[in-house]
């Protein structure tokens, strides 16, 4: 039978503000760098403001995410979580059930539903502080198009755009508002079938089959991970890189010139901030349901150019 | 029965001795089930929440996507095949579903994506069996195909039912009889017809010899190939139910839904006790061997313990089960 | 033989036991076999003889009892310890690799190698000296799951020789055997144990074992009943001993085939391979044998009538209906059954129980919609059980724990419950011991009687002359000659070598 | 083709069909090298940059990693035993090495990651020996155990080898002879003493023996025990070779290195023609399966198709490969 949709939902009751709150953390993995850096803004923040946290391990198995959030409803032991999604889709349901049983959720880089264009709840009641994708697309295309400035190929730069996953939704989304924009901002030919993955070796030979396609080819954008074990590729040649992902690496590569820019998610800072907006919610206080990272966490919107970044240290390295 | 016809034998120490063996035989295959009842016993002692009532319907629901996946991997080999497609069938048929859900209702949706998963169990079925090619690299072929069409068909994005039919397309979600979800009571009708069939019927002996020795079957007029065939068309709607209970709980459905999987439920018909080389095993096997794999993620979860040691508690768990399954047969013998 | 009497035994077993699930198979045995002796053990099947070869041979432990030899007790546990002790063991179900070739099979573990790289061709040259020895003729680069059955046996006879063992433990090697290369065997075995090596000889042939063996042990229930030297033994005897009392082991004579009966069966320029042109035609009621040398096709024969492998040309007629490029489930639709010669890879599924594979070929003539009607597979099983004295603890044991003449049995039980038009047998009596090679003839001949038409192909000349009304001799995969009852053995050995080059085997 | 054991039969016609057949008999063996050769014909064609000498020292490159990993997985398939710890044993060897890097220096620390793979995999031999538990499920718990101290060891995090080796560290990625890098040579001579090992040794021919028939080999004084974990140690060094050429390219390691790739290389092994039930197969089948798989990635690229026909040309490929190979094999009978 259909369940009653409006005994869902029913608000929490406010927690005391001297009671000592838990935090679960259902990050992406714990061998993950990037989790690493949310988890320490999270810790941080909460045992500085009467919380404890826990760090749930997935390791970036969407299923047992799943599984574990339900189970976390089952056993009561959280107040607050902060869901960094692996599946966004099927992380809706157990969202939904935390929600139901009173529990705080703050959803936090990735959205929770299928929508990536936006950083709006998509489970109602949750809290929302995430870095759209179409968000990000659009980032690393803009620092796209100043790198073919840089260098000096304004008219006629050839840019290779490396995907992620192939041809997964989230990818695709990304991609997609990335070649757009990238066309859209004048790019001369944008290449965006070669698949350069999350690690440097599948970088590395996406880069090779890219150099063997394309040798003429003026700025290379993927992830962070995959353009390490690219750039080596390119030594020698006048190409330059825009990595996704604020690593110390990244920001080593762009302080030195190899690279000219790094789309930097804040990534402790909005760790911090979710722990921060959950644990208000919690102790009934209103918070804004959605946040978007880049424009509030920082001031040069995530876009990280040799001269942006000055000053600033990265909160992970990869 | 005894079919001894000598009479020293059956007069002097037959009758009591027999009992006794056929009792040890008897046990010495339920080995899983002991291990299993350790850790459950395990988990229901050193947590509250455990034997929960809530705690066993989560358990059940969340077993329900994997159990029919073993189901079918289980029928599968039984009959001497692997199908690695599974889970790129359940993908394909969920995103199907939707597709037709989009056009005309949810109830003609979830048919035809049962319709499309048994289509598509029937194709790598085909497939295996004419082109001749061994079933683990066959099929993990046609999955690469299943998948890429999945990527076509969705153009690589989230598909969705219209607006006003989301509610009921999350029916698999809704709670049902004794309080357990609707995805349960599927995965239990399913898993009692399967089971029934393969152990009772004429279609599960001709699985079971064509697994054993698929030459001695065909030379005692069993059609070999459509037996295979008909293991991939279960397998194929156990995939496809599976995708519904996912695309369900999501709301949506996407070619990349429970991307490996397939290896998981393979590994959950094993732990159960049915021998990768075929013609033994059971369904119920397979759903121990889920319900198993689920369980020790779940105590964990309920336990509380650091997530950094899951893994390797999880293996030696695994271990553990399958070696007490493994040696009870052993000293019984 | 006296002077071998006072020299301490090869082999000394004393109060050997085993039991599986807590039934006994072997009681207390105490054996003792001298240097040089041929020792033939006999019983029926189940009777527990390839259990205590197992054991010998370290294939097996046993629960009790000790093994000595050359009068030091040993510990056998594995058979790296009895091969240590120059034991050579040929199983009863066989031990081949089979991707592996017959040169590999033949060396398996004792290759020839220098600095562990494999020296192939001293590997050869040795091989050609065994052929040589036994007069088998085996490719030496042939995968051995391509070989027809006799030849695989002969490739295990080579491994054991090849070994140059003290002790030869050999269970049913002659199963499979034509005619003539058991007489090579034996003569062999003959000339090795005058140059002391020790054999230990299963079989059911029991004037082979009477012609070659020095003292021979009747085991009956898993205990020994009797040792003795075989020169004072009849086979009559040997018998008495083994089933416990005295009984007919005469073959039966067939009935006569009415002048009027039709002819059920007829096949027409069979060919396929070697097979090159076969006819015959069967008539109710007949029994038609086929002869040959192994490898002459046979064996190929019938496969092509019952489908099993589809000719290239030619067509069967079973009861009028013409089957051309049929499947086997054709076959069986128009009437015919096959028994095939090898149980572990075409008869029997091995990892099932006993009543699955005895209802397996007539799973549709007992069901309730889809159901398996179980009470009536119970009944139908156990009728034929008995008739062919299938000795199973428990017919939901898996059938490969049943002794091979038991697993012989129920192959054979498995197509007579179908009650088909044509029974074409392949080696029926492989491995079936005297009492129950004796009912499975009544069985064959009775069933014939009844207006069956039956194809028999057996490599035991006298079996197959006494059993069929007529013998067909192939050669080279072509019919050489029909012989009618009553025709002499060497007649048709003759033919089936060919007059111009008999004896060129050697 | 006939094989006659008959004397008579061989002095009449076997000389003359016994040379054709026995052509043949090569002939139908390299089935999947056609099937190879023709997709590397069909790139040749349609592309100017495939047959450059740049793209084949990349091809080579790329495939090193999944090569090493399939001769490992070929060498326990042969033996009848599946290595599903291989990418965990690659993970958690190349760590421990790293970790030997950053209290000695790079080549301890290299050869201290080959003797862990090599523990690893004895340690792997021993748990699916004693167990006595299918190695498929026996191997899949320890996977899970070797990622798990993976995570422990390092904490979960990235560890890298001190600055002042970090280059000498990426040593395998240096051009070295015949302009191939230095991750290529390792893989070529690992992939020929293999190669050797298998098919010319009396090792080897246990090999094939324990995996054809484990009963026959023991029966022979064959320690099967000892061969399964002979293969298990030669994958486990396999891996950890792997292991070091991506931490090399990577300049750190952790604990999530090549998650999944074991199927891969099972894949490529299979594709190659090796059999999944033992016995059969050949090193070079494995390097083909993995050069085949590599292949049609890197081509895609080259030909600049749109990713989302990626996954079903791939898919159609390996089928059209493998059975390829399976009819011309079947042809020939
Ligand atoms: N693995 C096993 N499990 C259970 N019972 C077994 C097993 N192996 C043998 N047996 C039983 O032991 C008994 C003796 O078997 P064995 O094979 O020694 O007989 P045999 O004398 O060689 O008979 P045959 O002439 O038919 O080959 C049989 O009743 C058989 O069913
Ligand atoms: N799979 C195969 N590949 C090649 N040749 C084969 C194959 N099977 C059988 N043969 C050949 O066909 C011939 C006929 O074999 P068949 O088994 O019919 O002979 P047979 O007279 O029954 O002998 P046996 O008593 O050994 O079974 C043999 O010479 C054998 O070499
Ligand atoms: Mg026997
Ligand atoms: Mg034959």
């Amino acid at each position: 039978s259909k369940p009653d949709s409006s005994a869902a939902g029913s608000a929490a009751s406010a927690a005391p503000a001297d009671k000592k709150l838990s935090i679960g953390f259902f990050g992406f993995a714990k061998a993950n760098s990037f989790a690493q850096a949310t988890w320490a803004g999270i810790q941080e923040y909460a045992n500085a403001n009467n919380a404890e946290a826990t760090f749930l391990d997935s390791n970036f198995d969407g299923p047992t995410q799943v599984n574990q959030l339900q189970d976390a409803v089952t056993s009561k032991r959280y107040d607050v979580v902060i869901v960094q999604a692996n599946d966004g889709t099927a992380m809706v349901n157990p969202v939904k059930q935390a929600i139901a049983a009173g529990i705080t959720v703050v959803v936090e880089f990735t959205p929770v539903g299928g929508k990536y264009d936006t950083a709006d709840p998509q489970v109602p009641g949750t809290i929302n502080i995430i870095d759209p994708p179409t968000v990000n697309g659009d980032g690393l295309a803009k620092l796209g198009i100043d790198a073919c400035k840089s260098a000096g190929a304004a008219t006629g730069c050839k840019v290779a755009y490396l995907q992620g996953f192939a041809n997964y939704p989230l990818d695709t989304a990304r991609t997609k508002a990335a070649a757009d924009a990238l066309k859209a901002g004048g790019a001369a030919e944008v290449i965006s079938n070669f698949v350069g993955g999350y690690t440097p070796d599948t970088g590395r030979a996406a880069m090779q089959n890219l150099l063997q396609a394309h040798p003429d080819v003026n700025v290379v954008i993927g992830s962070s991970q995959a353009l390490e074990g690219a750039t080596p590729l390119a030594s020698g040649k006048k190409i330059t890189f825009v990595g996704n992902g604020g690593s110390t690496q990244a920001y080593g590569f762009v302080n030195d010139g190899t690279w000219y820019g790094v789309y930097s998610v804040p990534e402790k800072k909005s760790g911090a901030k979710a722990a921060e907006l959950g644990l208000a919610k919690a102790r009934g206080q209103s918070v804004p349901e959605s946040t978007v990272v880049c424009t509030t966490l920082t001031s040069f919107d995530c876009l990280g150019t040799k001269a942006s970044l000055q000053g600033q240290t990265a909160d992970y390295s990869d | 029965m005894t079919v001894d016809v000598t009479p020293q034998a059956a007069a002097a120490s037959a009758p009591a001795s027999a009992n006794v063996s056929r009792l040890a035989f008897r046990l010495r295959d339920y080995g899983i089930l002991a291990a299993f009842a350790v850790i459950v016993i395990a988990l229901s002692v050193s947590t509250d929440t455990f034997l929960t009532r809530g705690n066993l319907v989560n358990l059940l629901d969340q077993t329900a996507v994997l159990g029919l996946l073993a189901v079918g991997a289980t029928v599968c080999i039984v009959s001497g095949v692997f199908d690695l497609t599974a889970s790129a069938t359940l993908a394909l048929s969920a995103i199907i579903g939707v597709k037709i859900v989009q056009v005309t209702n949810v109830y003609v949706g979830f048919a035809g994506a049962v319709a499309a998963g048994a289509a598509l169990g029937f194709v790598t079925g085909m497939v295996v069996t004419r082109s001749g090619v061994n079933s683990f690299v066959g099929t993990l072929a046609t999955s690469l195909v299943y998948r890429g069409l999945a990527v076509m068909v969705t153009g690589a994005a989230i598909i969705y039912p219209p607006a006003g039919l989301a509610e009921d397309f999350g029916m698999l979600t809704w709670p049902s009889l004794f309080g357990l979800t609707s995805a349960t009571i599927v995965f239990v009708v399913v898993v009692a017809v399967i089971g029934v069939l393969v152990a009772r019927t004429t279609f599960g002996r001709r699985l079971y010899a064509v697994g054993g020795n698929a030459e001695a079957a065909r030379l005692s007029g069993i059609r070999v190939g459509s037996i295979h065939v008909s293991a991939f068309v279960i397998s194929g709607i156990c995939s496809a139910l599976a995708g519904l209970i996912l695309a369900s709980r999501a709301g949506s459905a996407q070619s990349t839904m429970a991307t490996g999987m397939e290896l998981t439920a393979i590994a959950a018909a094993v732990v159960g006790g049915t021998s990768i080389l075929g013609g033994e095993g059971a369904v119920w096997r397979g759903i121990v061997g889920a319900l198993l794999l689920t369980l020790i993620g779940n105590g964990f979860n309920l336990l509380g313990w650091d997530t950094i040691y899951q893994q390797v508690l999880q293996g030696c768990l695994i271990l553990f089960a399958v070696t007490m399954d493994r040696w009870l047969r052993r000293r019984s013998r | 033989m006296t002077t071998r009497v006072s020299r301490a035994p090869a082999i000394s077993v004393r109060g050997i036991g085993k039991s599986y699930s807590g039934v006994p198979v072997l009681r207390d045995v105490d054996l003792d076999i001298a240097p040089g002796e041929v020792h033939g053990l006999v019983g029926e099947n189940g009777a527990g003889k390839s259990t205590l070869l197992k054991i010998v041979g370290g294939a097996i432990r046993a629960d009790q009892g000790t093994i000595s030899f050359d009068g030091e007790q040993v510990s056998i546990g594995r058979p790296r310890d009895a091969i240590a002790h120059g034991v050579s063991l040929i199983s009863q179900e066989g031990a081949l690799v089979p991707a592996l070739s017959v040169l590999d099979n033949v060396f398996l573990a004792r290759w020839s190698h220098r600095a562990s790289l494999i020296r192939g061709r001293a590997d050869r040259r040795r091989l050609d000296e065994l052929k040589e020895l036994t007069g088998f003729a085996v490719d030496p680069d042939e995968r051995v799951d391509r070989l027809p059955i006799g030849a695989q046996q002969q490739v295990e006879i080579l491994r054991s020789l090849a070994r140059g063992a003290r002790v030869l433990a050999m269970d049913e090697p002659t199963a499979v055997l034509s005619e003539h290369e058991k007489e090579n065997l034996l003569g062999l075995i003959r000339r090795l144990a005058a140059a002391g090596t020790t054999v230990i000889l299963v079989s059911h042939f029991l004037d082979e074992v009477l012609a070659v063996a020095d003292r021979i042990t009747v085991l009956r229930d898993g205990a020994l009943v009797r040792t003795g030297p075989a020169a004072e033994t009849s086979p009559r005897e040997l018998v008495a001993h083994m089933v416990g009392r005295e009984i007919d082991v005469l073959y039966p004579d067939p009935s006569p085939v009415p002048a009027e009966a039709p002819v059920v069966l007829r096949a027409r320029g069979l060919r396929r391979g070697l097979v090159r042109g076969v006819d015959l035609e069967v008539r109710a009621g007949e029994i038609l044998g086929i002869a040959g040398l192994v490898g002459s096709g046979r064996t190929e024969t019938l496969r092509l009538l019952f489908g099993a492998d589809r000719a290239a040309e030619g067509v069967v007629e079973v009861d009028g209906v013409t089957l051309h490029r049929h499947t086997p489930r054709q076959a069986m639709a128009a009437g015919m059954a096959l028994v095939p010669e090898s149980r572990k890879e075409q008869g029997l599924v091995m990892v099932r129980s006993v009543a699955e594979n005895v209802a397996l070929s007539s799973l549709p003539e007992r069901r309730v919609g889809p159901f398996v009607n179980r009470p009536g597979e119970r009944a139908a099983v156990g009728g034929i059980a008995t008739s062919v004295d299938i000795r199973a603890a428990n017919p939901a044991a898996a059938i490969e724990t049943l002794s091979g003449g038991n697993q012989q049995k129920a192959l054979f039980a498995k197509w007579l419950l179908r009650s088909p038009r044509v029974l074409l047998v392949d080696e029926p009596t492989r491995g079936v011991d005297v009492a129950a090679k004796t009912q499975i003839h009544h069985l064959i001949t009775g069933l014939a009687a009844d207006g069956m038409a039956v194809v028999c192909v057996s490599s035991e000349i006298e079996e197959l002359l006494a059993l069929s009304h007529r013998v067909l001799v192939l050669r080279h995969g072509e019919p050489v000659g029909e012989y009618p009852r009553g025709t002499t053995p060497e007649v048709v050995i003759a033919a089936a070598f060919g007059d111009d080059d008999e004896g060129a085997s050697s």
